[in-house]
């Protein structure tokens, strides 16, 4: 039985360590705050200027100037400052966010990542995926393990063009969990939903990986 | 020495011509500068290049010139938003120059502060590359991007005092000071204006320098893209 | 999370080295660590490169720990008030590289930005432009400046929480916000600490993410370079 | 009669026009803030993080969080901002002050200036000269005519190393005035300090100009 997003996001928040600052792509990877461990103290950077993200706001405190790089609106934290959105990218490319979760249409088996434009389709533009990859220290994936023609997202090389060469850390699917202890290792094998086996996340993985 | 107009139109008479390249502040609908916008479509002026990371939406934000026909390229990093935008691009009656959200961030910074070229690794190795310089520094390699300086800057703050400085509040503050310091001739519509002294010096976020003219914001509407809210049993 | 320090051997502890680069903030004897110098004296690291704007003077600010012969180099743009330095810089037993003061604040900010390069006019067709490579854009020629990234910077700010954010204190801010950022590991030391949420969060000057300890300053001398002053009469 | 250093300053403070942003260096340069004209509303710029320089402090408002770039203290006033170095220096190299005020050792006839070091004495570093002549919209140089020994100090070209090429708008010596209309001109004699004359100029100064 595949996890649901909200068991991914759960995996994923299990890598959070105390002390970690953190920036949550839009999508199922919004939904790993809901995931963090309480003994971990974790902070969330948005990358339109806000250090220390706080819950959505109550119907009452809602703040046109307070919102996320989803465009959601937010509340701050007792911990929360703002800055430009230079300043606040010169933390993501100065490598200064330990961890970014982020969505993806693909990623290949060196890590290659693709999740901003199809080709033939509208393209809606890069936004920040294209920095938070690039200087982030590390960069785990969340998406679905096979495309709804049921073709493999994780795969030999990238189709769509690319978000960042070789920048994936770790893929968490709703079928398996991969990841790679550096940048020049292949991916492994780590972890795989409940009633799943490896044999068929092989089936359904055009990417290499170790077991 | 008087930057205080009187109206926004005041504040951008003689400084728009056609083909002009406008750096607007804001990221989505949050702190955008939606006075001074309506008084650029009202100016008429034709063929701008609009440097702004987003494209607002159909009939708000920079969708406002969009509909009018009135800019001819954006340098965005991101335009989902906007239908009319689609519709002009698709038809190729409108250009895009993408731009890394951070880079374009950046390009706008450097513009403003005399550097015409740095180096990133954002974008390396993808569609962005294009045609762009790349150098190698400690074995990884870089690509070269450059300062972008517009002709008018078009921003918007919380307060404003008669020398310029202002301050911004909460996430509207996002790409205005860059927006600001980047305009050869820069104009900020502020939600009000205060005396001079009564900004704290140490909190001033872009100072007077960066502001040829100030005016009173007629439109605060701050519409919100994505209204998502938690219900009070958290 | 636990980012205050009882002490400042503590704050520093297990982040020396010899050899190392130390980013200090600090403009003359203004906003200087004061405390953290003394810890780094009381450390006994050796061969040090510093980057600092200024050399401090003989006995106070950096002068401390040229006068223990603990630094090797100095990345600087102005080193003219300290004899010590001279002595040492005269006999060949201290290394310099000059940096105009743009080019040294503009370089630590780059470094601590992700940006390993970095085109400025300043200093072209100078002695500072030797052995670097030039570029033109639009028919000028400029100069490519490095990023700085130090192993360990020192700043001093005036409030700090214990998340880590600070605020500094008028002219006193000068280098300290490009010496925090462009630190591997940075160490604050803050005349006050407050609690969390007291720092207005539009206010902060360096966000808590560029701090991993922070201590209580037990100097404050904050010496005058240069005391000057008008009489009651004007 | 040679002009006197308030004399000079007060010369150089003719060209400072309302509105404008000016960046005063350290000597000379500091008494043209003496001379502003009343009518005229300048703000000083110092490099290490001012907008708005106020006088001198009264004995009991001194502050030493509180200097100038010549480490002096100083006050604030209604209009001050600060800024970090790199955003100060943004403003200089970004060419958003209008005008510096420079002392000099040498300037040539193409605008070169040395200002910063002497071959064979202890170097103390540019400081913020090379960024401000590089970067600030006009400059103009206060120095004196000739050195203690009596050799020119406006020359064909320099003799010490150079802060910067072709930055010089303006030269404002004891004895007289040289100015160009931009930086593809020669410089024109403007201006003779009293009792001096023409031919005594062209004696004393080694650069070529016209009259």
């Amino acid at each position: 039985m595949a996890w649901t997003r909200d068991e991914m996001a759960s995996l994923a928040a299990q890598d959070l360590s105390d002390g970690f600052y953190v920036n949550l792509g839009i999508g199922i990877p919004t939904l790993v705050a809901n995931y963090i461990p309480a003994d971990v103290d974790v902070t969330l950077q948005s990358e339109n200027g806000i250090l220390g993200l706080g819950p959505f706001p109550l119907d009452n405190e809602v703040d046109a100037d307070l919102i996320n790089a989803g465009k959601q609106t937010i509340t701050e934290l007792d911990r929360t400052s703002y800055t430009s959105s230079a300043d606040s990218f010169g933390m993501i490319r100065g490598g200064h966010i330990d961890l970014s979760i982020l969505g993806a249409m693909e990623v290949s088996e060196t890590g290659d990542l693709a999740n901003w434009m199809v080709p033939g389709k509208m393209v809606k533009g890069p936004g920040g995926a294209m920095d938070l990859v690039a200087g982030v220290r590390r960069i785990t994936v969340l998406m679905d393990h096979v495309d709804k023609a049921g073709v493999a997202k994780f795969r030999k090389a990238c189709t769509l063009p690319f978000t960042g060469r070789n920048v994936v850390d770790k893929i968490i699917t709703n079928f398996a969990i991969f990841e790679r202890p550096d940048r020049e290792s292949p991916f492994q094998l780590k972890k795989i939903a409940p009633g799943m086996d490896a044999e068929g996340i092989r089936k359904m993985t055009e990417a290499h990986y170790t077991e | 020495m008087q930057k205080i107009c009187d109206s926004a139109e005041e504040a951008l008479a003689g400084k728009t011509f056609d083909g002009m390249m406008v750096a607007s502040g804001g990221f989505g609908l949050c702190g955008i500068p939606e006075t001074l916008i309506e008084a650029l479509v009202a100016s008429g002026t034709k063929n701008i290049t609009a440097i702004s990371n987003n494209a607002g939406v159909d009939d708000f934000g920079l969708g406002r010139l969009l509909r009018t026909r009135q800019i001819s390229k954006m340098i965005s990093s991101y335009v989902g938003e906007n239908k009319e935008f689609e519709r002009q691009y698709l038809a190729k009656e409108l250009e895009i120059e993408f731009c890394p959200q951070g880079t374009l961030a950046e390009r706008m910074r450097a513009g403003g502060a005399g550097i015409p070229g740095f180096y990133t690794k954002t974008g390396v190795g993808t569609l962005i590359a294009e045609g762009k310089e790349t150098k190698t520094f400690n074995g990884e390699e870089y690509l070269l991007e450059t300062g972008l300086v517009a002709d008018l800057a078009i921003v918007k703050a919380w307060k404003g005092d008669p020398y310029g400085n202002l301050v911004y509040r909460k996430s509207a503050r996002n790409f205005n000071p860059m927006a600001a310091a980047c305009g050869k001739f820069t104009v900020a519509e502020v939600e009000e204006i205060v005396g001079p002294g009564e900004l704290e010096p140490d909190h001033i976020h872009t100072p007077g320098i960066f502001v040829q003219r100030l005016v009173l914001a007629t439109r605060n509407e701050k519409r919100i893209e994505q209204r998502t809210v938690r219900t009070g049993a958290v």
